[in-house]
């Protein structure tokens, strides 16, 4: 008795999902499913994404769409857990019947969820994933990447900190996948260039990580000249406070991939150290372009803040979107994928293009260093170097032998 | 609870029909709940090997997802750097995680209850510790991903087959240990261990055995994760993952067999259908949770089984 | 990788005095966890939440004060005091009707709590790193024996005896504490004697929830307040107490002690390794010392 | 059969057994008694193997016992039940018996056999001889507290022992429960043949129907006798019958 009344309540529950189900098969606009972390410490990341893609998506709706068809998107939240962003794909791809997905902040959720996109044969736009394997070794036609690569940041970083006259070097990072390849990439383009470099030491700490102040002492009695310090995300912020509670800045040089963005520096206020070399893919307030000026101009009065790097990414990934939508000429997978591969847009930041080869949009670098500046609450990057994305972008011949291997 | 013989030929009549419906679901559901139900499977019968060790057998089994994990990244691993013929991939890695239960058991088992729990959580975590670091064996933390299936079973329909058999063996056979005297003097431990000794029971090595067994189930259990998803990665062996699965068992009933089934399939669609809706569907979930342990303590199916079956049995607390 | 580390005497005194620092932390919410896990045998897993909570409190409240420095230190006291004020609500209007289920039932409900926790963190406060600044005597740093070592982490070191003590004499000297003891041994003699035994117990839950704000609070400034501070910090707590003896303060104290200096000195030695050694140690304390170092209390 | 020989037992410094002396021979009722806090328990903890003695000797059937696990003693046929009721609380009575049955059978690793199948004979056998037949489906944690502490005769009747220990087997039952369960021990002695080993606090009771007696006292055994040279016994009278 009892088990047949437990069976019967399985049952309604799987009655009521696919009643629920039943209510979404309206299939007239274009319909994008966005994958990305909505909860948790990587979530402001994503939502400034989201915000920079809403204020595109709406002006390009307002000016009556694409193929005479509104570009509409669903989120899911993936909590930086790969087996929730897979299920959601699934659930995007299978029951919301998305013509395309977006996402996402974790790397290892873009690998799955672009193993899954291969299969579907749905196309699959990586909005924030790092991650140099997405269009690497583990690259195929319908993935794409709109962000740098830990390549490119290694590449451009080895460029900037070459001109420096740093000789011994300490390196310290996440220990997650990102970390270790920024580190390596960092490090092994720079060797290429500058020979005579010298690795000290490495200290690794785990990720969420709350307090550098033991890292920051333990690498300071070393004595390098300076600290390629591969960390993403939340870990930035917490790093670059201890290292002016120490006065780490002031004793050592420091190197940092997103030292100098928005999303870093914005938490920090006045908090932040001065001197701290970064690479950045954008800056609100650079280039000084009028397209540039109009952007941020549009994005704070939409949303009544400075855009970031991500707003950018959201912004320029509609753009593609549509364009590529437009050239296709039919809301086809194959054609779309197609089409994107190997476009030319305008942007903020200049003209961008998708590279034919590997589906990795071309982005270029600014290299420049933290300084108080009157008028904004928060340091700015200055002495800003612009190192062009033909330098960076990882070699074809790397990505042929990576791919084959696999 | 075992069937009793007057009855048995309506149990076995029930279940076939619901093996028969479960087998017809892919003819007229749509793709994504097909998907879904074979999730469910996957995670219930992980739920039900976590419940071996923890409802049945009384252990704190804090960090089961670690033999989850292990079964997956076993699989995964031998199909991608092996050219060992797949079935035999697929049959070996099962033991992989059972390796890992008994060695990790062998250090747990002197313990007991919340030192038991936290001791096997520090040991799972630097099996995590070394899958997430290893980079150039088990990917890192970016995991693996596309492992080659082949596409008779890595189909939506095919995976769910392959589930719907595999996890239906594992599930019987599950059953028929634990009406065997091994699952009955494992329960006797689970309520009493010290008067379990007494009367003659080895209880650490019976509750070593009982590990393997747990471990196993739950590497068939990432197995089949990897079938019907062709991806491991290191979130498989979370803490916060292990704890999911706890969660089941007490929602579903963890002094049932079938308890923690439901749990999984309760807390997997409510994850998928009000993930749709709310990013808060957390906070739906803590809300049910509570209300489970204020009215329903024995779980949903131990709640239903109390108010058909036992008016009777006791809730008293066993020190 | 080519590399050599030297390590220098200096250097590991250095290091031994930063992992002092990360101790205090460490031993003031894990000790809060100790106590209400000895007495009132929840494993309280909502408790990093409540840690959170406190720095997010420390936050806001310093952020209505526009960062002065008399902002930041009724911060640091309302702090801790609001999530007392919570861990009340929630003691008397929930887990007072739940003292005698299982552990494992327990243990769930703080889950749930935990997750209503998060989720209203988000809710409230969003998703946006946030990040105080400590008053400007705790700015930059001071050289001890050459290095540099921040100001505020000297703070911490001196705050951490002051809990130390004033545990000890909460739990030895006071009525409250000496009737806590005795109910963490025997709960239904203490109550047969007439004791309000549930007013007792509502008082230590609050203490050391207490606590666990104070330590959000006090190590707001030096690091990044999100979502996600609950997780790190509540397995570590949960460690310490297993290793340092359930229920018992000073376990705690061992604990958080051998917690943060395998910690610091790991970092120090192996740097690239640093991530193992504290599950390590838990795991060669509990083998060799299966009950905790010092005896629990249940 | 067994006998006990200087036996020492300290926790933390508190010496619960100094100097225990114990003689028991096949097919005899022996009864400990003492007053509360002389060491009964320990010592009967001690001779199941719950607790390891410091020092001393404890043979049981010609081998030293001492400090073995509990359940290889259990295996040499000795077998106890608790002062404390300690049975399967979750389990139903059949099922609480069948268990010390199967364990004994050396069934605990048969992963395979329904136990529906094994050991039902035996385990009725037992129920019966005790008087649990009717409640044998009921839940064990649902049973009346008489009920229970005869439940616990029942375990450990199904390891098949020849040395059975109680403890306190009629603490807290009402009088009619204790006559029957006296009646019940008698049985087990003379029909099957059981050698017992309790301890009591009803010393009416003990000198009824014992055949001899062990005085215990602050951790030391004072003397061991038939019930009369024990009322002799002027240690006796002045520690322990008198005093009271």
């Amino acid at each position: 008795m009892r088990r047949i009344v437990s069976y019967m309540m399985f049952v309604c529950l799987l009655a009521s999902m696919i009643g629920s189900s039943t209510l979404t098969f309206a299939a007239s606009d274009i319909k994008v499913g966005i994958i990305d972390t909505y909860s948790g410490p990587p979530s402001s990341y994503g939502l400034d994404v989201l915000d920079g893609f809403k204020l595109a998506l709406n002006k390009i709706n307002a000016n009556g769409g694409v193929l005479g068809k509104k570009i509409t998107f669903v989120t899911r939240d993936d909590k930086f857990k790969v087996d929730l962003g897979l299920t959601e794909a699934k659930e995007l791809i299978m029951r919301e019947n998305v013509n395309l997905l977006l996402g996402t902040i974790n790397s290892a959720v873009s690998l799955a969820v672009s193993d899954l996109a291969k299969k579907e044969k749905i196309p699959f736009i990586v909005t924030y994933g790092k991650s140099s394997n997405i269009t690497g070794s583990k690259g195929h036609k319908f993935v794409f990447s709109m962000n740098e690569n830990t390549e490119m940041i290694g590449k451009a970083a080895a460029i900037g900190l070459a001109k420096r006259p740093f000789v011994k070097y300490w390196i310290a990072g996440d220990d997650y996948e990102y970390g270790h390849a920024i580190a390596d990439a960092v490090w092994n383009h720079l060797k290429k260039i500058k020979p005579d470099v010298k690795l000290v030491g490495q200290s690794w700490w785990k990720v969420g990580e709350p307090d550098f102040t033991p890292y920051i002492t333990s690498i300071l009695s070393a004595k390098p000249d300076a600290v390629i310090v591969a960390t993403g995300g939340a870990g930035c912020i917490p790093f670059l406070k201890a290292a002016k509670n120490t006065g780490f800045n002031r004793k050592v040089a420091i190197y940092m991939h997103t030292a100098t963005e928005l999303s870093t520096l914005r938490p920090l206020g006045l908090d932040a150290p001065q001197g701290v070399i970064g690479t950045a893919n954008y800056y609100f307030y650079y280039p000084e372009t009028p397209e540039n000026k109009v952007f941020v101009e549009e994005f704070k009065k939409a949303y009544s803040r400075y855009p970031s790097f991500g707003s950018l990414i959201g912004w320029y990934t509609a753009n593609f979107i549509a364009k590529a939508y437009e050239k296709a000429g039919k809301v086809d997978p194959e054609k779309f994928a197609d089409a994107l591969s190997g476009m030319t847009i305008d942007s903020p930041i200049g003209k961008l293009t998708v590279r034919q080869f590997d589906n990795q949009l071309m982005l270029p670098m600014f290299m420049g260093v933290t300084k108080k500046v009157p008028g904004y609450d928060f340091l700015i990057a200055t002495d800003i170097v612009t190192i062009p994305a033909e330098e960076i972008m990882p070699s074809i011949e790397d990505i042929k032998k990576a791919r084959s291997q696999d | 609870m075992p069937p009793d013989g007057l009855s048995r030929l309506k149990w076995f009549t029930l279940g076939m029909a619901v093996l028969i419906v479960l087998a017809l679901c892919p003819q007229f559901l749509p793709r994504f709940f097909t998907y879904l139900l074979a999730l469910i499977l996957i995670t219930g019968l992980m739920a039900t090997s976590l419940n071996v060790a923890l409802g049945f057998g009384g252990m704190y089994q804090f960090h089961h997802a670690v033999f989850y994990g292990v079964g997956a990244y076993s699989v995964s691993l031998m199909l991608i750097k092996t050219n060992l013929p797949i079935a035999l991939c697929f049959f070996t890695a099962p033991f992989a995680s059972a390796v890992l239960a008994l060695v990790m058991g062998f250090i747990c088992v002197r313990l007991s209850k919340l030192y038991f729990g936290m001791l096997q959580l520090s040991l799972g975590s630097l099996v995590w510790v070394v899958v997430y670091r290893w980079y150039s064996f088990t990917g890192g933390d970016d995991g693996l991903h596309g492992v080659p299936i082949p596409s008779l079973i890595s189909s939506v329909s095919g995976s769910f087959y392959f589930t719907l058999i595999v996890s239906v063996v594992s599930l019987g056979l599950m059953y028929v240990i634990l009406n065997s005297p091994f699952g009955q003097i494992l329960q006797a431990i689970r309520d009493n261990p010290e008067r379990s000794e007494t009367i003659g029971v080895h209880v650490r090595a019976h509750q070593l055995v009982t590990q393997v067994i747990a471990g196993f189930f739950a590497g068939v259990a990432g197995v089949l994760f990897v079938t019907v998803e062709g991806s491991a990665f290191p979130d498989l062996m979370s803490w916060t993952l292990s704890l999911e699965f706890l969660i089941m068992c007490l929602l579903g009933g963890w002094f049932t067999f079938l308890g923690p089934m439901l749990g999984a399939a309760i807390i997997v669609s409510l994850r998928t259908m009000v993930g749709v809706y709310t990013e808060y569907w957390t906070t739906v979930l803590a809300i049910i949770l509570m209300l489970l342990i204020f009215f329903l303590p024995e779980g949903v199916i131990g709640y239903l089984e109390g108010f058909f079956k036992r008016p009777d049995v006791s809730t008293e607390e066993d020190r | 990788m080519d590399f050599s580390t030297t390590i220098t005497f200096n250097g590991l005194i250095q290091q031994f005095i930063v992992g002092l620092s990360r101790t205090t932390i460490l031993f003031i919410v894990s000790s809060g966890l100790s106590l209400v896990l000895g007495v009132l045998r929840i494993p309280n897993v909502a408790h990093g939440s409540l840690y959170m909570l406190g720095a997010f409190l420390c936050y806001s409240v310093a952020t209505l004060f526009g960062n002065s420095p008399i902002g930041f230190w009724f911060a640091i006291l309302l702090a801790p005091i609001g999530v007392a004020i919570i861990s009340l609500a929630t003691e008397r209007g929930l887990f007072c009707h739940l003292y005698d289920r299982e552990h494992l039932m327990l243990l769930l409900f703080t889950f749930a709590l935990m997750l209503i926790f998060h989720d209203a963190v988000k809710l409230i406060w969003g998703s946006e790193y946030r990040s105080l600044t400590p008053p400007v005597i705790f700015q930059g740093s001071l050289p001890i024996l050459g290095m540099p070592f921040p100001k505020y982490n000297l703070f911490l070191l001196s705050i951490g005896p002051i809990v130390a003590v004033g545990l000890w004499f909460l739990t030895q000297r006071t009525k409250i504490g000496k009737i806590a003891r005795a109910a963490a041994v025997d709960r239904d003699m203490v109550g047969a004697v007439g004791i309000n035994v549930s007013w007792v117990f509502a008082s230590v839950f609050v203490i050391g929830c207490f606590l666990a704000g104070l330590g959000g609070a006090l190590v707001a400034p030096t690091q990044n307040i999100t979502q996600g501070m609950d997780h790190t910090i509540i397995m570590e707590a949960f460690l310490i107490v297993i290793i340092g003896g359930l229920g018992n303060v000073w376990g705690a104290l061992l604990g958080a002690l051998i917690f943060g200096l395998t910690d610091s000195m790991g970092i120090m030695i192996l740097p690239q390794f640093s991530i193992v050694f504290p599950y390590a140690a838990v795991v060669i304390v509990l083998i060799f010392r299966p009950k905790g170092l010092l005896r629990a209390t249940w | 059969m067994l006998s006990v020989k200087d036996v020492q037992k300290s926790f933390d410094r508190f010496l619960a057994v100094k100097n225990a002396n114990l003689e028991v021979e096949r097919g005899e009722i022996v009864a400990v008694i003492g007053p509360n806090g002389a060491g009964k328990s320990t010592l009967f903890g001690l001779i199941a193997g719950r607790l390891a003695p410091d020092k001393g000797r404890i043979i049981f059937k010609g081998k030293d016992i001492g400090g073995l696990a509990s359940y290889l003693i259990c295996r040499r046929g000795l077998s106890m039940s608790f002062q404390i009721v300690n049975v399967f609380n979750r389990l139903t009575v059949f099922e609480n018996v069948q268990v010390s049955v199967l364990s004994r059978l050396r069934r605990a690793f048969d992963l395979i056999t329904p136990s529906k199948r094994v050991a039902v004979e035996e385990t009725r056998e037992i129920l019966k001889s005790v008087g649990l037949s009717n409640v044998e489906n009921r839940a064990s944690g649902s049973l009346s507290h008489g009920e229970r502490k005869v439940l616990e005769i029942a375990i450990a009747l199904g390891a098949n022992p020849e040395l059975l220990i109680l403890d306190e087997p009629t603490a807290g039952m009402a009088p009619d429960e204790t006559a029957s369960t006296i009646k019940l021990l008698e049985y087990l002695n003379s029909d099957l043949g059981l050698t017992i080993l309790f301890c009591e606090h009803d010393i009416e009771l003990v000198f009824s129907f014992a055949n001899r007696v062990m005085v215990m006292r602050q951790g030391v055994s004072i003397v061991q006798g038939t019930p009369q040279e024990v009322k002799d016994n002027e240690q006796v009278r002045e520690a322990y019958l008198g005093g009271s």
